[in-house]
């Protein structure tokens, strides 16, 4: 094992997250209702481990539904502009399971880059990213596929395996061995050093890959004008479950709220399957019907993004193939289009 | 750019002027009110910038202006939609918030030596405006060969900027060809198609680049014509025009194949685009 | 179970080959254990793909409005109801449409199966009669189906197709009259906890307008949320904007809703929009006398009006 | 603080949806026959309680109105006939939910005025008001503005 790793013992758990709690803002899987969500926490006692994954990718915590970008005071012939002060405090994303750690490393290309998104930089410059290893990965889960894993570090600044008693911490980044001297970590023993082994392997071998023929992205080249995309559209009904829970959608609207002469603009997300997201002023709307908003999805996902960012718009972490309304199903769609036809 | 590039800076309304007869287009100049904001405010012809209104929201247009006239940005604006419905109750004095220059802009190195000939139609012909007194103006004239400006629109009411249009008609080193698809009001020039006036201009391929601006079904009929004249996709530009918000290739809205019309373009080669799939262009 | 999968089969089979339609609107298996989903079958080859489960939860319906080809649909008592709703409002064509319709059991709501059987993994699910029969990789359990239905499967009063060209199946006892007792109790509550209930429901919404698009009756070419000249709601989730959104995507559906329950299915958060759309519901029969989508020649009841209409609400100085 | 330093000088607001047929027309004149009446309606003219688009009741609503009143032609006495018909279905639906939600019941209000009826209207903006009183500032529903240096002077 490269990287640096120790021990933490589910019973010091607690007091390292109130040691967490005292210095930053901790956001970690809390249960509300009957789902489990991302949400920040004020006790150690909320956060629940025992899960599958969460209801929503914890994307928000860093990119959030609705975000204040500037106030304003606009009056006849003047205006002033006030922007909310970008002193972010640390935050730890506690808890999150690996696929959706790689999913924020997609982000930070899209909002990092030649143009810093300061929003969204600012709070990701003061985060550190502590990820769950899944032992048991969903029917619905494919992160393998995508180039992730169960057990995959990639994002994460430490990774926790679940081993019984304790977990083993695997640090992925200097900020996530900075945790590890935290004195709640133990030394690593060789015994569990095996656990941890044996729990990578048996969940990776759980998992059932899609099938993927190699060149996915050049047959979506290819593909872009054929009639098999009506046919896979088909069921879609044009909501925007898929863009919203998916930890690596990142598409957003911007608009002003005004009360009076003051107001602000705000980000909210949007959604490439919305009919409006494309529509110019004049009411011409190049991806006017579900077949071309869901192309553009797949092909931003599968073809734009290895492209611009050497990297899917996917993580395989299977949201939109459980919530999906219809079943429509990403697996079964990529399959098919790197078939070179339709299901 | 900007250092938080979703934060306008305030330009005042200067100027108000009606572009067409049916009041539809109105070019508005306006001046920076901060002198840093002028200073950092460095673009090219062909480049592009958010209008805010307060309270209403923003909508891009391209600079109608151009870098030789410095201290203020023209921008005219067709009244379509919520921002620009805005923009035209506006009057001399109010305040707007503006981003800006996003985009690429046309490629003025490239351009340089050669002989241009630029294609425009309807509201896409103001940033060829801009290029065209870009080009004209005496410290640049020199830089380049011939220039040819085809531009139509629908009716004589609706050709924009009728006072340079006035200016170049006198000019020897300019060839301008106007045409309307309807005559009216005892219209003397041309009356027919911007592709087929193209096709009887013809001109010459040899060392020239295309610009071609305008709404699709120009465009569509426009690039087959200079294809035929010899101009090779490398050698026609367009500018692309698509739904767009943040204008710096993050909100996913603009998107032609794999390249973001805000920040990669919205000025491309026909030969870049052919290696994208897209929905949107010609 | 397995005879409706048959009867549909052929009968779709038949119309295809007859060229009365040109499309087949039903189930398929879906890709995972307690799904089935819509599927869109053209070539008689693929009928076979057609299946009848307790998992065909899909409001069907809502594929039909602003199709041009000759349709035929796999209708529960629901999906028909929509059908004549859509006739009436003029969205489908009678002659368009042939209406396959089978008595429905009510469908299994697998979230609740899922939470039962948490944290095992169910590899495969099937239905012997009245049994749900579970496999995963190291549990079996059979559970009774009816005390996994769908919420708006429990209340429905109609399980028989009401307008139907083709019957698969013999129809099923109609159930008795809903009494509406939730919605009794609810608004037995003061308004400051029916308020905080409602406030907390629609804080879970994000917006994804899922509820709206499952809905067979949301088909408006502009819904009111994307309106832009006025702007009538935010676009953010701002409690104030999300509730006038929840509020009016009820009310808009009043009179037209016919109860299928496709629009809380289709959330993904959980949001409890029974309430509201209940709330209508029954409003439109205590006031009205109406119930949606029972008779291609009942005037909707916000298209009409009776001289003599209740008017306790009105002040009178 | 600042909501109970305001309260015993707190007067609502209520905007008023009138058809231009009676109800507006009743108020010009109870206000030209000099009647007394609260002065906190502000008064929007409709062609009809027909148009009144329960949005605009809502939106006022969003906007920080403490009560709506729509009032429009007396049941028969609609001046195209029926849409005062119409409304009072969509009304009596609107109303019920409002309240379902946990909206104060007066919050939102419904009336027959006609045009020879001043005094009703007089009597009928006396009642809406003082029931709005009694319910005090509304707070369902309303978008709370943005919290912000630019904020906190203007919403008072």
């Amino acid at each position: 094992m490269s990287s640096p790793s120790k021990i933490l013992k589910k019973d010091r758990l607690a007091s390292f997250l109130e040691r967490l709690l005292q210095e930053r803002q901790v956001f970690a899987p809390v249960r509300k209702g009957e789902v489990i969500l991302i949400r920040e926490i004020d006790s150690p006692s909320q956060a629940v481990l025992e899960y599958r994954n969460a209801k929503e990718s914890p994307k928000s915590v860093l990119f959030p539904q609705r975000e204040t970008l500037f106030r304003y005071r606009a009056e006849k012939g003047k205006a002033e502009v006030d922007i909310p002060s970008g002193r972010e405090q640390g935050r730890v994303v506690f808890g999150i399971r690996p696929c959706d750690a790689r999913g924020l490393l997609l982000l930070d290309k899209v909002f990092g880059g030649d143009c810093r998104d300061p929003y969204y930089a600012d709070k990701r410059a003061n985060t550190v990213v502590v990820s769950l290893g899944c032992a048991n990965p969903n029917p619905a889960c494919f992160c393998l596929s995508m180039g992730g894993g169960p057990c995959s570090a990639e994002g994460s600044d430490l990774l926790l395996l679940d081993v019984g008693d304790r977990y083993v911490a695997e640090a992925g980044s200097e900020k996530g061995t900075a945790l590890l001297e935290d004195e709640a970590f133990e030394k690593v023993d060789e015994e569990t050093v095996a656990l941890a082994e044996k729990v990578k392997r048996e969940s990776k071998a759980s998992m059932k890959p899609v099938a993927l023929k190699e060149k996915l992205e050049e047959q979506l080249e290819r593909l872009f004008n054929d009639p098999v995309w009506k046919d896979l559209t088909e069921s879609c009904l044009g909501c925007g479950i898929c863009t919203y829970l998916c930890p690596t959608c990142h598409c957003f609207d911007l608009c002003d709220e005004a009360a009076g002469t003051t107001g602000e603009r705000i980000r909210v997300w949007d959604s490439c399957q919305f009919p409006l997201f494309t529509q110019q002023a004049s009411g011409f709307n190049p991806r006017p019907t579900v077949k071309e908003r869901f192309r553009q999805r797949i092909m931003h996902k599968f073809s734009y993004l290895p492209e611009t960012q050497a990297m899917p718009g996917c993580v395989g972490c299977g949201r939109c193939v459980t919530e999906c309304p219809v079943n429509l199903d990403i697996r079964e769609v990529v399959t098919s289009l790197s078939e070179g036809n339709a299901r | 750019m900007m250092e938080n590039p979703y934060v306008p800076f305030l330009m005042r309304v200067e100027e108000i002027l009606a572009e067409t007869d049916d009041d539809n287009i109105k070019t508005f100049e306006l001046s920076f009110v901060g002198k840093a904001d002028e200073e950092r405010f460095v673009y090219t012809p062909g480049q592009f910038a958010e209008i805010s209104v307060f309270g209403k929201g923003e909508a891009p247009f391209g600079m109608a202006s151009t870098p030789t006239s410095p201290g203020r940005l023209a921008f005219s604006v067709s009244k379509i939609g919520v921002v620009t419905g805005e923009l035209h109750r506006m009057e001399k004095g109010d305040v707007v918030g503006v981003r800006g220059p996003l985009g690429n802009g046309y490629p003025l190195e490239s351009f340089k030596g050669t002989n241009l000939v630029l294609v425009g139609g309807g509201f896409g012909f103001s940033t060829l405006r801009s290029l065209t007194n870009f080009i004209l103006h005496d410290s640049n004239r020199k830089d380049y060969g011939e220039l040819s400006v085809i531009y139509g629109a629908r009716r004589p009411g609706l050709l924009l900027y009728k006072k340079d249009l006035e200016i170049w008609r006198e000019r020897g080193d300019l060839r301008l060809h106007l045409t309307v698809d309807k005559s009216e009001n005892g219209w003397q020039g041309h009356v027919g198609f911007v592709p087929d006036v193209a096709r009887s201009v013809a001109p010459n391929p040899r060392n020239a680049y295309a610009v071609v601006c305008g709404p699709p079904a120009m465009i569509q009929f426009t690039l087959p014509v200079l294809k035929d004249l010899g101009f090779g996709h490398e050698n026609i530009f367009l500018s692309l025009e698509m739904r767009m918000k943040c204008g710096i290739g993050k909100c996913g809205r603009c998107n032609v194949g794999s390249k973001y019309i805000c920040s990669d373009g919205p000025v491309f080669s026909q030969q870049e685009l052919s290696h994208l799939t897209t929905e949107a262009h010609g | 179970m397995r005879q409706l999968t048959t009867d549909i089969r052929s009968m779709a089979r038949k119309l295809l080959q007859e060229k009365k339609v040109q499309v087949v609107i039903g189930f398929e298996r879906g890709s995972m254990p307690l799904r089935s989903r819509p599927c869109f079958v053209r070539k008689e080859e693929e009928v076979d793909r057609l299946v009848w489960d307790g998992f065909c939860e899909n409001t069907l319906a809502a594929y039909l409005p602003k199709r041009k080809e000759k349709t035929a649909i796999v209708a529960k008592g629901c999906d028909s109801r929509a059908v004549v709703e859509l006739i009436k409002e003029k969205q489908v064509q009678r002659d368009q449409v042939i209406l396959i319709g089978v008595p429905c059991r009510g469908m299994v709501d697998r979230s609740r199966v899922e939470a039962r059987v948490t944290p095992g993994r169910i590899l495969q699910a099937e239905e012997r009669e009245d049994l749900l029969i579970l496999k995963g990789s190291d549990f079996e359990e059979a559970l009774s189906r009816s005390d996994f239905l769908h919420d708006s499967c429990k209340t429905c009063t109609h399980p028989n197709p009401v307008l139907h060209d083709l019957l698969a199946g013999e129809s099923l006892d109609e159930k008795n009259q809903d009494s509406f007792s939730d919605i009794e109790i609810f608004d037995a509550m003061t308004p400051e906890e029916r308020w905080s209930y409602l406030s907390k429901e629609v804080d879970k919404c994000i917006r994804c307008y899922a509820c709206r698009n499952a809905c067979p009756l949301c088909y408006c070419p502009e819904c009111f949320v994307d309106a832009s000249l006025p702007q009538w709601i935010g676009k953010s989730t701002d409690s104030s904007d999300t509730m006038i959104f929840h509020l009016m995507r009820a009310y808009h559906l009043a009179g037209r809703c016919v109860a299928c329950g496709a629009c809380e299915r289709a959330c993904p958060v959980g949001v409890d929009l029974r309430k509201l759309n209940r709330k209508l519901l029954k409003d439109v029969k205590d006031l009205f006398g109406y119930e949606a989508g029972l008779c291609l020649d009942e005037v909707s009841p916000l298209a009409t009006f009776r001289p003599d209409d209740p008017e306790h609400f009105i002040v009178n100085p | 603080m600042r909501r109970m330093a305001q309260s015993s000088t707190w007067e609502p607001k209520i905007v008023a949806f009138l058809c231009n047929w009676c109800s507006y027309a009743g108020a010009d004149l109870a206000g030209t026959s000099r009647i007394q009446y609260p002065p906190n309606v502000r008064i929007i003219r409709l062609p009809c309680s027909g148009r009144v688009n329960p949005f605009f009741i809502l939106s006022s609503l969003q906007k920080g109105v403490d009560g709506v009143l729509v009032s429009g032609c007396h049941p028969g006495e609609c001046h195209y006939l029926t849409g005062n018909y119409s409304a009072r279905r969509k009304f009596a639906l609107l109303k019920s939910l409002l309240e379902f939600a946990g909206v104060e019941e007066g919050r939102v209000q419904f009336s027959w005025v006609s045009a020879s009826e001043g005094v009703r209207f007089a009597r009928l903006i006396g009642k809406v008001t003082a029931r709005i009183k009694i319910l005090g500032p509304s707070k369902k529903l309303v978008k709370t503005p943005a919290r912000g240096p630019f904020h906190a002077a203007v919403n008072d």
